[in-house]
């Protein structure tokens, strides 16, 4: 087992080296950049020559690969081109933001999607089962950002019942223990503020939360369906134990398994839909960190940094989710 | 011996076990095939028969090389056929042809017999000729009791036993000298099990084949073979002509083999005196010392353990037995004594294998 | 024996006769014939190829069916235009007009012709590509198999969204080809390890190994038996793509990464741009182009659903 | 003590034929017998198998008849009292025991729960006597082997457990499912052998199911031979095998290469295959392949009839008797 | 629960407080290393320049210089200071401090500094020892008299003294906290404590705290304020990004007044009682026409492009609320606007007739426009380009539309290389100066038109810019401008699209500035 997660990150490692290298030649080759990002519209030649120099891209290109390789090994990411700021600083700003919001999110895919998931399977071919199935193809096929405007608009607009954006009241946030606000609230006992930064996570969360949730209810009823015709039932029934007992300790239990790795597979969606999901809600987190870094002038630095965050969280979390399969499943087990 | 067709010496196939943290180390193999020497005569079945796993069809594809021998010796009617190589080898392939256990599976389900016939004579150019090949496919199609309507028609359209001749015209329609059948009859329901036993007799007869027939059962290697190998966890155990086998089994484990074959007939059955074995074929992974089968062994000795016994000539008629106490078991001068069973874990996981892949696969719909 | 049968009723006689001398004239259907046969009676698959049918019918009629040119400006409509109004329903225009003054129903209508040409473009794209980098894998294993494996991982590092989002980021010039080819990037890694996980599990098949064992030539092998047999998986995989594909085009549109030609009756576009820009001065533009999305969606997601379905050898027979 | 009378199973899925797997199947089985039941694969022996304990599928099966079990008709049953007797009063084991076993449970707590259901055990007693349970069945170390799981164990010890859990509850009625055609000869004779010693100890009576006649000819007294969903010999044993009346039966008996025969030559052959059975319900299913058809094989349905030795026969032409020599 | 959530922007915003939505973080707090508006907003209550502009107008005032001369060469400015005025820290703002901040410009060390001075480059020509440096010295008279000495007459003064980048910090601070420290690091820079925790001016306003997380910028009203006090305790500056959701927040409650609404939702605010305060319009969005093109530099060509274009249809469909056809490259607030420029309104005959005359017909032209970029004078540029190449292919121009990312090339191929045709651009004028606009535009060959041999027009200019009689400066631009639409038309004046603020109705006091330049100690918020 532990091979397996050192052998695991030893390639995590390698293909982080490679997509970094990827991206940092891609960037350089492209034509605006910075420069243009800093300037606007009052760059004079004389302006973009010093800043040109100032920032080191007249040397070299493998100068500057190397300086930039030995400055990420050494954690040191530059400054946002856009704020000045470190990036680490900007990103481990961003992150607790985009954590809440996804956590939240996979918490009401999993709550209500593995329940509902195993009722349809339950009442298959019912009025319920076929109900969920559609629901759940349309929330597979509708555009987020869609529903995230919908929703807004109907519960922020035509009725004030949440609020439209942000994450907390202006004037409450200022509590900056760990990012996360409904924590900070709780560990600073200002429960108001844990409360209003809850209210806001609401509707950003079920925006968030309807693709992993549709997937998951489908997966659930599928893989509680394949169980429920597995010989290994069968036999639980021949032994004649009690339907719920069947249920919770042989359907349930095996009926995860592929959910599990659906969990996994769907951080991706996540991380993906949280771009969508926070420029729709003004969520200050890592998606609004993309598209502004994009939209605001290609900010290199940060887009660096946020791909390889993002492909350390992807791989990071399916990692985990590797292992809690084996964890559940005692086959996997043996190595 | 001159006649021999297929002579094989020595043969060895392991498999390595791989692992490793970032490329690949061998940290052991599976030795499927582990030393086995036979010869097949022109003309004859040599009959292969042993338990699951103990290396049987690894056998049957080492010497096709389809899967490529450790070491050892293969001779073809002369021709060393590990050293041949690249389009030499391919070209060879025509002379030795293989028949599949899974009558299904082992035809594409994707061609129309026609086209899964032809196409081995395309690879070795006979299909230039179109009015000859019609006459081929033809006679083998007749060759096999199938019509030649058949030709159109896809694998799936015929019941398990037709599928089975499909395999075996496939075969014969490049004109081989041996034919290896994998378990030819043992995915076919039993009233069908005799239609193809019989049709490989007639094929036999009249083409002059020379076969080498693998199975686990040995009511059906003995009804078709000649000769019968007994393989244990990679090796021959016992060789010897069928009647001879069944009248006088020398090794041990020919002896439980056959006390445990159940028979049609409860006179016999009611009479029988089983030699019950203990416990399960260890993993060809990791292999008991000396022996092989020791670790079943009623008679296992000491010695059994410290020193692997050879395939040696028993007597004149030619029985061959890998034991060091045939003779002492044959003379009852060995008491049999009672074998702890030991746990033997398998060895092919079904679960998926957590590291194998960096991300296993990822789509953004999920499966139904 | 088989003496005498004389007094059957001829029917059941030649039934019998049918039987014991049974040569299966079933009539040659083929094993995709059969997954079609079954693939006609399942309501799942009819309504998701009726709803495909229903979308390529407009988009390949879109000049006959549609009123009007999609890109034309009509004085009648821009008289009325202002930022904050824009025309409704009149004669003529059934949808009213779009933030520029052009006949909104006929941009919906060419817009299935663009959406469905971006999603079929996106994924047959990702489809080759994929298909070709897998076949490799899968034909040539060894080192070259560890390599394209090795490129598709870090291909996967990212989620595919995010991938797409990146790619169009990183483009020098946006086009519409762009958004294609970012959208079809992004399928590329799922589509070779598809294919190169059914190709090895082709190659240790039964029926590959029969091949070999005739002396059939590698390249053969792997054209004639690996590829197709393998290729079903991936057919499913593409139409379920498809849906995918447009979703995520109208992403990048939402995020303002989508094709910058305003002129192009796409929904993506029309949804991600105008849609949410003008969605309360005119809602419409932006449920319109939503549902058409929708329908589409759902339409390649039932298609390949029960494709699948079909196709899964569980259920054959 | 088990009386299947006139049991018949029909398949109906959404837009196909409806299937009759199962068609009329009558049989007794009494304490301590052991009752065979032959036949190729498809004809309809598990179906059977499943009808009697209630276990086939919920949805698209209609079952008729009458599954009388100590003069209660098991089909009858709510299904809760179904639930009580099955694995208490009848006992069952599968035929693939790696797939009837559930891969995430460890093995004593798949044996145990049977114990805790019908027996009221606590978890802690029902696990010893697990552990007793495993070990009578030949499970080497048992004690550890409860904390294990299915996949560490090879195929005949896994259907040494599933024979544990089926016996757990001493049954008075065990129903085997063809529970060694996965298992290589020595492991066989060895599952057999211990299937016979448990029968014989226990006085169960035993439900013998398999494709096998090696098998049925060393184990049953009674043997049930089953074509296309329908019974058409049944017979003791030795009658059975010294001379079977239906041409299947001796065409199956025929057709199978014996061990201690005289080897090579050709086999009797039965022609086509079980799926050229005939697609109406009256005549006999076995016409299309029956060396000795008649016209009256295909006009009306063949009745199974009792035979002078306590057997039955379907069959408008059986094999004639042989005259002892 | 709805009263409840109505009530709940009111609880981090208590009486006294005012909350701003502005639409982007701001760089830093330091003043000479700012150029962009969001940056400016707080910077501009924490500081003041010594030269402002009267409120709502781009008319000059005092600021912290009671009033300012200079002398006939133009070369030397004396600014008397207004006396008592103290920083935050403390320290008084006296003569000595004002020469600080010109002398720390002036002496600014290290490229990566320098390279982020954008107005002071632009307005000063360089750096000590720099032969374009328009700077020479500063001499504190006494302590209320600064005098600024140049090394020659630049038009651009005294307007530029206003530009917020300018504002007069406290040396003492800047001392203490490091100011000039700025490193490169990556690919960008790191800017001192003062800049980032420590701005310290004389503004109406003192710092309170910049909350990255949740984008709030917190000022606290500053009691020793030299001018009006701030009528509230605290304002917040609250950044949200996108203008549908500034809206949102602004019907939800949440904020007293935003910036830059969406053109579309100026309207429906309005008419559910939000007061709209438009911006007097001070830019110009523009056609650029590119000579490099040998069939452009015909006038006739560029004329029939003029007459092609239906403006008067753009401003209505396309403009922003308040947007009006432009005839000339500067507002009218801005001294120098003629009033009397040829006028080129919609006629395709016209257009069509030209282009036959100057044997243009069948041209085609590469259109280039940004992509994903939103500027005050440009809200939509995708719709502004359809619209135009609507009109041009109208009279036979075939249009080549080239669609750039605005950072991600656009600027490069515009005005580095000039690849295009036509493209549209505009500006947002920086102080009240016509060389702010057409200057900057026409002063001088730019790859953006062409590098057209127009030397009447570069002189025209730079005569007009180097004049230093007020009135004589007015006349002539007045001619450029004539001289501009008549007889050069480098470009094509589209509109002037007047960016608005919307506030909630509880809140008075707000004056909108021309140059987005609002100072926010006159608003108030009533309960
Ligand atoms: N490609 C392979 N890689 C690793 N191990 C293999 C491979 N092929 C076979 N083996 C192992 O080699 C041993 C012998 O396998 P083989 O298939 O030859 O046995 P067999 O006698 O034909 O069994 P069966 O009766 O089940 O077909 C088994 O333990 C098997 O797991
Ligand atoms: N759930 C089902 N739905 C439809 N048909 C079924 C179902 N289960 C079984 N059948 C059909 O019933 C017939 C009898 O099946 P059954 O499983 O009893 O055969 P069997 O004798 O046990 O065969 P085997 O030896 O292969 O186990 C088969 O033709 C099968 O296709
Ligand atoms: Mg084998
Ligand atoms: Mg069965």
């Amino acid at each position: 087992m532990v091979r397996v997660i050192l052998r695991r990150l030893v390639q995590l490692v390698v293909t982080l080296i490679a997509l970094m290298t990827l991206v940092f030649f891609w960037l350089r080759s492209l034509p605006g950049g910075p420069v243009d990002a800093l300037l606007g519209e009052r760059a004079t030649p004389q302006t973009r020559e010093l800043l040109t120099r100032a920032l080191g891209y007249d040397q070299p290109i493998w100068v500057q690969y190397g300086r930039f390789l030995k400055n990420v090994v050494t954690g040191n990411f530059g400054n946002s081109i856009r704020t000045g700021e470190p990036v680490m600083d900007v990103i481990s700003r961003s992150f607790p933001a985009t954590i809440e919001l996804a956590v939240a999110a996979i918490i009401i895919a999993i709550g209500l999607g593995i329940p509902l998931g195993y009722v349809a399977a339950r009442y298959r071919g019912r009025l319920l089962d076929n109900a969920t199935i559609i629901v759940t193809l349309i929330g597979i096929s509708i555009p987020i950002f869609f529903l995230g405007y919908l929703l807004k608009d109907w519960l922020t607009q035509d009725i004030h019942f949440f609020p439209p954006s942000g994450r907390i009241t202006t004037g409450l946030g200022n509590t900056d223990v760990t990012g996360f606000f409904v924590l900070d609230g709780l560990l600073t006992r200002e429960f108001d503020a844990s409360a209003d930064a809850l209210w806001h996570l609401v509707l950003p969360a079920f925006t968030l939360a309807t693709i992993p949730l549709a997937i998951i209810i489908r997966i659930t009823r599928a893989s509680v369906l394949d169980v429920l015709d597995e010989d290994y039932i069968r036999t639980a029934d021949a032994k004649g134990l009690r339907n719920a007992t069947i249920r919770k300790r042989h359907v349930l239990r095996n009926a995860l398994l592929p959910v599990v790795t659906t969990i996994g597979l769907q951080t991706g969606a996540l991380l993906a839909g949280a771009v969508l999901t926070e420029k729709v809600y003004n969520w200050g987190g890592l998606g609004t960190l993309i598209t502004d870094s994009i939209s605001g002038g290609r900010d290199y630095p940060v887009l660096q940094a946020l791909i390889l965050l993002a492909a350390v969280v992807f791989i990071v979390v399916n990692l985990l989710v590797d292992l809690s399969y084996a964890i559940i499943d005692p086959r996997v087990r043996v190595q | 011996m001159s006649d021999a067709l297929l002579e094989i010496d020595d043969l060895k196939v392991h498999f390595p076990i791989k692992s490793g943290l970032l490329f690949d180390r061998t940290v052991g193999h599976v030795y499927a095939v582990d030393g086995v020497s036979l010869k097949v005569r022109r003309g004859e079945t040599y009959g292969l028969v042993g338990e699951s796993g103990c290396g049987k069809t690894t056998l049957g594809r080492g010497l096709l090389r389809l899967v490529e021998p450790t070491s050892g010796t293969i001779t073809f009617d002369g021709t060393d056929v590990r050293a041949l190589q690249g389009e030499k080898m391919r070209l060879f392939r025509r002379r030795i042809q293989m028949v599949f256990q899974d009558p299904m599976s082992s035809l594409d389900p994707r061609q129309s017999v026609e086209s899964l016939l032809v196409e081995g004579l395309k690879a070795h150019g006979l299909h230039k000729d179109k009015a000859d090949v019609q006459r081929r496919l033809r006679s083998t199609l007749d060759s096999v009791g199938l019509p030649a309507s058949a030709l159109n028609n896809y694998p799936h359209e015929f019941s398990g036993g037709q599928r089975q001749r499909i395999g075996i015209a496939r075969a014969l329609v490049l004109g081989p000298e041996l034919i290896v059948a994998d378990e030819p009859v043992s995915a076919l329901d039993v009233s069908i099990q005799a239609q193809v036993i019989n049709l490989l007799g007639d094929l036999q007869d009249s083409l002059g084949l020379t076969y080498l027939v693998i199975a686990h059962d040995l009511a059906v290697v003995r009804h078709i073979s000649d000769t019968i190998g007994v393989m244990y966890l990679g090796s021959l155990v016992e060789e010897a002509d069928g009647d001879q086998l069944y009248e006088r089994p020398l090794h041990p484990y020919t002896k439980a083999l056959l006390s445990a074959v159940p028979i049609p007939d409860p006179q016999v059955e009611d009479r029988r005196e089983r030699i019950l074995l203990a416990g399960d074929l260890p993993s060809p992974a990791a292999p008991p010392s000396g022996c092989r089968f020791r670790t079943r062994c009623p008679w296992s000795q000491q010695r059994c353990a410290e020193e692997r016994p050879e395939l040696r000539v028993f007597d004149d008629t030619g029985q061959r037995v890998a034991c060091h106490f045939a003779e002492e078991i044959l003379r009852g001068e060995l008491e049999m004594h009672d074998v702890r069973a030991e746990l033997v874990r398998p060895d092919s996981d079904t679960a998926p294998a957590v590291g194998a892949e960096l991300i296993q696969t990822r789509t953004d719909l999920p499966a139904p | 024996m088989t003496g005498g049968i004389s007094t059957l009723a001829d029917h059941k006689r030649r039934r019998i006769e049918e039987l014991t001398a049974r040569t299966s004239e079933a009539g040659g259907v083929s094993l995709i014939r059969d997954a079609g046969r079954r693939l006609l009676r399942n309501p799942t698959a009819i309504v998701g190829g009726a709803i495909i049918l229903l979308f390529l019918v407009i988009a390949i009629f879109a000049p006959l069916v549609a009123p009007h040119d999609p890109v034309q400006r009509f004085p009648e409509l821009t008289r009325d235009l202002t930022v904050d109004s824009i025309p409704g329903a009149t004669a003529g225009h059934p949808l009213g007009s779009d933030p520029l003054g052009r006949d909104f129903a006929s941009r919906m209508i060419y817009g299935a012709r663009q959406t469905l040409f971006v999603g079929v473009l996106a994924t047959l794209i990702g489809l080759l590509l994929g298909v070709l980098l897998g076949a490799i894998a899968g034909a040539v294993g060894g080192w070259v198999d560890v390599l394209i494996m090795r490129v598709t991982d870090v291909m996967l590092a990212l989620p595919s969204l995010l991938l797409a989002i990146t790619l169009v980021a990183l483009a020098s010039r946006s086009t519409q080809w762009t958004v294609i080819i970012a959208v079809a990037v992004v399928n590329v890694p799922i589509f070779a390890r598809l294919l190169r996980g059914s190709m090895l599990a082709q190659r240790e098949s039964d029926h590959v190994l029969a091949a070999r064992a005739l002396g059939v030539k590698r390249r053969d092998i792997v054209l004639r038996h690996m590829l197709p047999n393998s290729l079903t998986a991936v057919i499913v995989q593409a139409t379920l793509t498809f849906a995918v594909a447009i979703l995520d085009a109208a992403a990048l549109s939402f995020l303002g990464l989508g094709d910058p030609d305003i002129n192009r009756a796409e929904w993506g576009l029309m949804l991600g741009v105008d849609g949410v820009r003008y969605f309360e001065v005119r809602p419409e533009l932006a449920y319109f182009p939503a549902l058409a999305i929708i329908a589409v969606a759902l339409g390649f997601t039932l298609l390949g659903e029960s494709m699948r379905e079909a196709l899964d050898p569980k259920n054959r027979r | 003590m088990l009386d299947v009378r006139d049991l018949s199973v029909v398949f109906q899925r959404k837009g196909t034929r409806p299937v009759t797997a199962v068609d009329g199947v009558s049989f007794t089985v009494e304490p301590g017998q052991t009752v065979g039941l032959v036949g190729e694969s498809g004809c309809g022996k598990s179906v059977t198998s499943l009808a009697i304990m209630g276990l086939l599928p919920r949805r698209g099966n209609t079952v008729t008849g009458e599954v009388r079990f100590e003069d209660t008709d098991l089909l009858k049953l709510r299904p809760q009292d179904l639930r009580d007797r099955r694995g208490r009063d009848i006992g069952m084991i599968f035929q693939d025991p790696l797939s009837s076993l559930n891969p995430v449970i460890p093995l004593g707590v798949q044996v145990a729960e049977v114990l805790e259901r019908h027996q009221g055990r606590t978890r802690q007693a029902a696990l010893r006597e697990a552990r007793g349970l495993l070990d009578a069945v030949g499970i080497p170390d048992p004690a550890r082997r409860l904390k294990e799981f299915p996949h560490q164990l090879s195929g005949g010890m896994r259907q040494r457990a599933l024979i544990a859990i089926a016996l757990a509850c001493k049954p008075r009625l065990l129903i085997a499912d063809e529970p060694t055609t996965a298992l290589d000869v020595t492991i066989q004779a060895q599952i057999l052998t211990l299937l016979k010693e448990l029968v014989d100890d226990s006085g169960t009576a035993l439900v013998m199911i398999t494709h096998d006649l090696g098998v049925v000819a060393g184990l049953c007294d009674t043997v049930n031979v089953l074509y296309a969903g329908k019974v058409v010999e049944r017979a003791e044993r030795h009658d059975l095998f010294a001379e079977p009346r239906h041409p299947y039966t001796h065409g199956l008996l025929q057709s199978v290469p014996r061990l201690d025969a005289d080897r090579g030559g050709r086999l009797h052959q039965i022609r086509g295959s079980v799926s050229d059975n005939i697609p109406w319900p009256e005549g006999c299913a076995f016409a299309p392949r029956c060396d000795r058809v008649i016209d009256d094989c295909i006009g009306d349905t063949v009745p199974l009839e009792p035979t002078y030795r306590g057997g039955a026969l379907r069959c408008t032409n059986p094999v004639p008797q042989e005259v002892p020599a | 629960a709805e009263s409840d959530r109505d009530s709940g922007g009111d609880k981090g915003a208590a009486a006294g407080t005012f909350i701003f939505a502005g639409a982007g973080d701001p760089k830093n707090f330091d003043p000479i290393f700012n150029d962009d508006g969001e940056s400016f907003r707080p910077i501009r209550q924490m500081y003041d320049t010594l030269v402002t502009h009267k409120p709502g107008t781009a008319e000059l005032v005092g600021g912290l210089a009671e009033s300012w001369e200079n002398d006939p060469t133009g070369k030397i400015w004396t600014f008397k200071l207004r006396q008592g005025v103290k920083f935050h820290d403390g320290t008084p703002l006296d003569a000595a401090a004002v020469c600080a901040n010109f002398d720390r410009w002036y002496n600014m060390k290290g490229e990566a500094a320098q390279s982020q001075m954008i107005y002071y480059t632009d307005v000063f020509g360089g750096f000590a020892g720099s032969p374009d440096a328009v700077y020479d010295n500063c001499k504190a008279q006494d302590a209320g008299t600064a005098v600024v000495t140049m090394t020659k007459y630049k038009g651009a003064f005294p307007g530029a003294f206003t530009l917020t980048a300018f504002s007069i910090a406290s040396p003492a601070a800047m001392k203490q906290y490091a100011a000039d420290t700025v490193t490169q690091n990556g690919d960008s820079f790191s800017y001192s404590a003062f800049a980032n925790e420590h701005p310290t001016g004389t503004g109406a306003f003192t710092y309170g705290g910049w909350n990255k997380a949740t984008g709030e910028i917190t000022l606290n009203k500053n009691p020793d304020y030299w001018g009006d006090k701030a009528k509230v305790d605290k304002m917040i500056i609250k950044v949200i990004k996108d203008e549908n959701t500034r809206k949102q927040e602004l019907r939800a409650g949440t904020v007293q007044a935003i910036d830059f609404p969406a053109p579309a939702d100026r309207k429906a605010l309005a008419d559910e009682g939000y007061q709209v305060l438009n911006r007097p319009a001070f830019n110009i969005l523009y056609l650029g026409i590119n000579q490099k093109n040998p069939k452009l530099r015909d006038l006739r060509v560029r004329q029939a492009i003029a007459y092609a274009l239906n403006r008067a249809q753009l401003v209505q469909t396309k403009g922003p609320g308040g947007a009006v056809v432009a005839d000339q490259f500067m507002p009218n607030t801005v001294s120098g606007y003629a009033p009397d420029v040829q006028k080129y309104d919609y006629n395709v005959e016209k257009a069509k007739q030209l282009l036959a005359d100057a044997g243009a017909t069948g041209l085609t032209l590469n259109f280039y426009y940004p992509t994903e970029v939103s500027r005050p004078y440009m809200p939509n540029p995708q719709e502004i380009f359809t619209v135009l190449a609507n009109d041009l292919q109208a009279v036979g121009i075939k249009v080549n539309g080239v669609p750039r990312p605005w950072n991600g090339g656009f600027k490069d191929d515009v005005q580095q290389f000039g690849k295009q045709d036509l493209h549209i651009l505009g500006w947002t004028g920086d102080y009240n100066d016509p060389g702010n606009f057409v200057g900057t535009f026409f002063g001088r060959a730019k790859v953006e038109f062409g590098d057209a041999a127009m030397s009447d027009m570069f002189t025209a200019i730079g005569k007009a810019d180097a004049t230093v009689d007020q009135a004589a400066k007015k006349a002539a631009f007045e001619q450029v401008n004539r001289d501009l639409a008549a007889k050069w038309l480098p470009a094509v004046p589209l509109w002037h699209a007047p960016p608005a603020i919307v506030a909630t109705k509880n809140v008075q006091g707000l004056v909108p500035s021309p140059l987005t330049a609002e100072d926010f100690n006159t608003v108030s918020v009533t309960k």
